[in-house]
């Protein structure tokens, strides 16, 4: 059990990162997870300068078990104010690792905190707790940039 | 804890309950509502049905599909009188969401079909619904018994409405007679709820809802494992139940009506087996029950049911019944003990069953339920299909323990002491 | 005859073929087009998984639940993989006729959804049928493939058309410009007869219907078990076969589609599992396959069929076909020899299945089936649940054997054997 | 098998007893059996006289197996021209006899060459077959009578 409720998690799952819905934003979410009734309403503000695409904000708000509020938090983290590039290439990191079911560490140097994730891919039913924020995060930055000419 | 059932003795027929689980602790299974485990006796039908006598039912002239057909009757004999039913009356399903789908469908393709004016069987007018006319269910519904009632909605134009509950999980029948009225049509609802472990009072609904000339649909999948169940006389059309909630295989489930139901639905599922004639015009159907069961049906598994049906009688379901009241008591009063648990559902003995829903004050039952698998225990977490359930008492989801025949006193003993500790493990306050 | 696969090797792994029948004789077991038996392996799957992890899949947090969701999606996965497809196109169902009626449903559920204005899913308009739309079969399909686009018919006002038969037992598809046309919605057929053994021609159809936009359903019941399937390859939007059929347990059925035609899609059965979002109000579904698969599913039963995959593919399923081609050509020779034996469908090897249908003069089919029985031998004898393909072929019934991996000339030189004692007992002229 | 295929039986089945549509009747009925595609039309004609009902004539055509058709061969001789009270018990005895299982033999003395049919017991999936003409004279028979005074 300690692998999965690394101190890390449940750190953040006490203190959550950049929680709260803000404005401005281009595109708001609902996500579920439908069998156990987890929530998060999510919002994107993404920003371009000099040509460059940056993830100014995500700002979420829900309720659900530690492993779905702390990966929103790291998630949080991990991605507000970077760039999309940047965001993108942690979004996949992190669902490399989780969906390896625990074939993949994960790397501190590039992950950061979410590496404490490892542990969850040793349990399949929490990968969709952890994926929650990030799957949620997926569907509104692909509807806050639809229409742009990016692919 | 006083019972009349020897669960230790039970367990020797269920192998899996020796294995070990999470690096070595003793599997504490407390997640019977949601499938039980099969004893041997079980799993020994369904080989040997392959085994000796495997064939298509109802169908060739020889040797082996006489004994198939035998053997599947046999099954539908045995299973119907475990339940006070005549055989006829029994119709195999996949589960008991298709028991009630099957149900459902009934009202959604006599609609459609009157509409049109194609051919419907005599009586099928009770299932012919307006704009307008009403489906009542209960705010406890499993979504099984939910679900498809909104989607006949969707289809006809008929308006669904429910009775809420008290906060105590009970049905609040303070207005009965308002939801049960002159455009009701269908009364469907759970004889004991698998969220709550409420058992809900027959009768009173059956009154009102005859009144009116509703049709009345039970779901039953928690009560035909856990008590002594007469079908007929508890005064409603239809009764929905699962096998593999009550020592069966998966892939089985059961629909009991009264004659007169079936007779007057049109089929559900179409195809072989259910028919009387066919051209490429048009097609006339086969009597109840075949007329709902299309293709080749699950005969090892209507088999393995049967065999449920032979452990269960022979422990005695009275016995059975009085075990899990006692456990249910021993567990009512241990959880009452730690600190920050709030049972969610009733806390009396009266008209209460073995699922017990909870919730550990701080903690999420998903980090609840976590913290006790890593102790070898297994509850279920979520809304256990129950959402409008749990949205009404004010909680996302729960933790779940359900025992079962094979569980005793110090199974829940161990998952309060397990339960001890999830607080400290997340730091609640 | 020559044959790339060992039948007597083979019939080590199916017990049942060991047994007597009526008072000592050796079982020939000749028909499998009805059902087939199951080797050990496919038993032994289904009872591990209870032995080890049966808990109710994609619900639990506890490690039994986890073992279990991997079983079923595991054999998902592989049974997906026998066919070509990805595991996210594979739905399970009761069996063919289930799968069957599943597509038919989501015509008659879309129709009178968008009737009403209910939600539906994205791309659903292909759903909605209009008056005079047109649904074409063909006057060989079994019954599980034609009696559900009736009942369709039957509801929305769409009307049935079928591509009808030479006198050999094959389509005819001299009219098929006719038949296929504007108003075409819907075109289902059976890849292979059981009641005939043809081997329909798949590409003209669906080039046919895909120029007019319909969908396409194949029922490959009598393909899948007997020839390498590729479903994709095919060009059909969805592929129907049984479990039960290709060595697997009673109670699973496939569906495979497109996930564009699954994804538009509205649902069949509902209740839990399947669901998104729930409230009394209204109901939001998951994502496929999941969407079509309420309550708890056939776990057992989609491990034992993943066991028969593996079966299968370690035979090889090149080889089972060679095996049955060559088992067919010495059948159809050996009763080209019985005198008054007249076979009904295609006596030419090119596309034809092993399923071979025939009739004896003066005596009644199933007066032949019980001669034969009283040597050992099971064949089927009736329809076959094709009663408009025997009324086109002029029989108001007939005798069927159909081989399989564990037959071989010998079985089907007994079965001759008996056959050329039928008529004596009559005293048929 | 050869107590299921009885000198008797196929007898009947070469030489059928009373086959052919005949008028005058009452009620005429069509039935089938649906797995094998058995098919009879069957036509009753009873006639009162002096309070009492006869069968008057039992009249059949269709097509089936050799159990099917002797067993209309056989019950025209059972019942044709008898009171319609005899024809009932008839008709019960018979019925009787095939679902025994095998268990109830038959009385030659009472039931004539019906008693061929005990065989048929032990052959489940043929019961259906004997019983076919049978199912088929009581539902015409209830029709015939319907609005009568009798119960
Ligand atoms: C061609 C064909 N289609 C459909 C079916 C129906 O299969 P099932 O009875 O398993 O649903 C069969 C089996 O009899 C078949 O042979
Ligand atoms: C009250 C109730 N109704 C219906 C169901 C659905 O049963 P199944 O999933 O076996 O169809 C369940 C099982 O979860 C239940 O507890």
């Amino acid at each position: 059990m300690e692998d999965l409720y690394q101190e890390i998690i449940l750190d953040h799952y006490r203190n959550p990162q950049g929680r709260g819905l803000r404005e401005p934003f281009e595109a708001q979410v609902h996500h579920v997870n439908p069998t156990c009734g987890d929530e998060i309403d999510l919002r994107v503000h993404l920003e371009e300068r000099d040509g460059t695409t940056y993830v100014e904000d995500v700002s979420y708000a829900g309720q659900g078990c530690s492993i779905s509020q702390a990966s929103a938090s790291v998630m949080y983290d991990s991605i507000a104010g970077r760039t999309l590039d940047e965001a993108l290439e942690a979004l996949a990191r992190f669902q490399e690792m989780v969906q390896s079911k625990g074939e993949i560490a994960g790397d501190e140097e590039t992950m950061g905190d979410a590496v404490a994730f490892a542990g969850v891919a040793k349990y399949p039913a929490r990968v969709k707790c952890a994926l929650l924020p990030w799957m949620a995060w997926k569907d509104a930055m692909v509807q806050a940039t639809e229409g742009d000419d990016r692919d | 804890m006083s019972s009349p059932l020897d669960a230790r003795r039970v367990r020797e027929d269920f192998p899996i309950l020796d294995r070990t689980v999470r690096g070595g602790g003793r599997l504490v299974y407390l997640d019977s509502a949601a499938t039980t485990q099969k004893p041997l006796a079980v799993l020994d039908a369904g080989r040997d049905y392959y085994l000796t006598s495997n064939a298509a039912v109802h169908r060739g002239a020889h040797q082996l599909a006489e004994e198939a057909t035998e053997a599947f009757e046999g099954a539908r004999a045995r299973i119907a009188a475990f339940v006070g039913a005549r055989a006829d009356d029994l119709v195999f399903t996949r589960n008991a969401t298709e028991s009630l789908n099957l149900m459902a469908y009934a009202f959604s393709n006599a609609t459609a079909k009157a509409a049109r004016g194609s051919d419907l069987p005599k009586g099928a007018e009770r299932f012919v619904l307006r704009e307008g006319d009403e489906i009542l269910v209960t705010e406890m519904e499993h979504h099984a018994n939910l679900v498809p009632w909104q989607e006949v909605c969707a289809k006809t134009g008929a308006v669904l409405r429910w009775i809420p509950l008290t906060p105590e999980g009970r049905l609040d029948l303070s207005d009965l007679d308002r939801l049960i009225n002159e455009r009701t049509r269908v009364v469907s609802f759970t004889q004991q709820s698998n969220l709550l472990g409420t058992v809900n009072p027959v009768a009173p609904i059956v009154d009102a809802a005859r009144a009116v000339g509703a049709l009345i649909v039970l779901d039953s999948c928690q009560s035909v494992p856990h008590m002594p169940i007469d079908v007929a006389s508890l005064g409603v059309d239809a009764v929905a139940w699962s096998g593999h909630k009550m020592l069966g295989p998966t892939g089985i489930g059961c629909l009991w009506a009264t004659s007169e139901t079936l007779a007057s639905m049109p089929p559900f599922i179409t195809g072989g087996s259910m028919i009387e004639n066919v051209t490429m015009e048009s097609s006339t159907y086969a009597e109840p029950p075949k007329r709902f069961e299309a293709g080749v049906p699950m005969v090892a598994q209507a088999v393995g049911l049967a065999a449920a049906c032979d452990y269960l009688d022979a422990l005695g379901m009275e016995k059975v019944a009085a075990h899990e009241a006692a456990l249910t008591a021993h567990a009512l009063t241990r959880l009452a003990e730690v600190p920050g648990v709030a049972v969610v559902g009733p806390t009396d003995l009266i008209d209460r069953g073995s699922a017990i829903s909870f919730t550990v004050e701080g903690v999420h039952p998903h980090d609840v339920g976590q913290v006790l698998d890593s102790s070898g225990i297994a509850v279920r977490v979520g809304h256990h299909c129950a959402w409008p359930g749990c949205r009404a008492m004010g909680v996302p989801a729960t933790t779940r323990m359900s025992p079962y025949i094979y569980n005793d006193a110090q199974d829940i003993d161990e998952c309060i002491e397990a339960l001890g500790r999830v607080r400290a493990v997340f730091g609640a306050r």
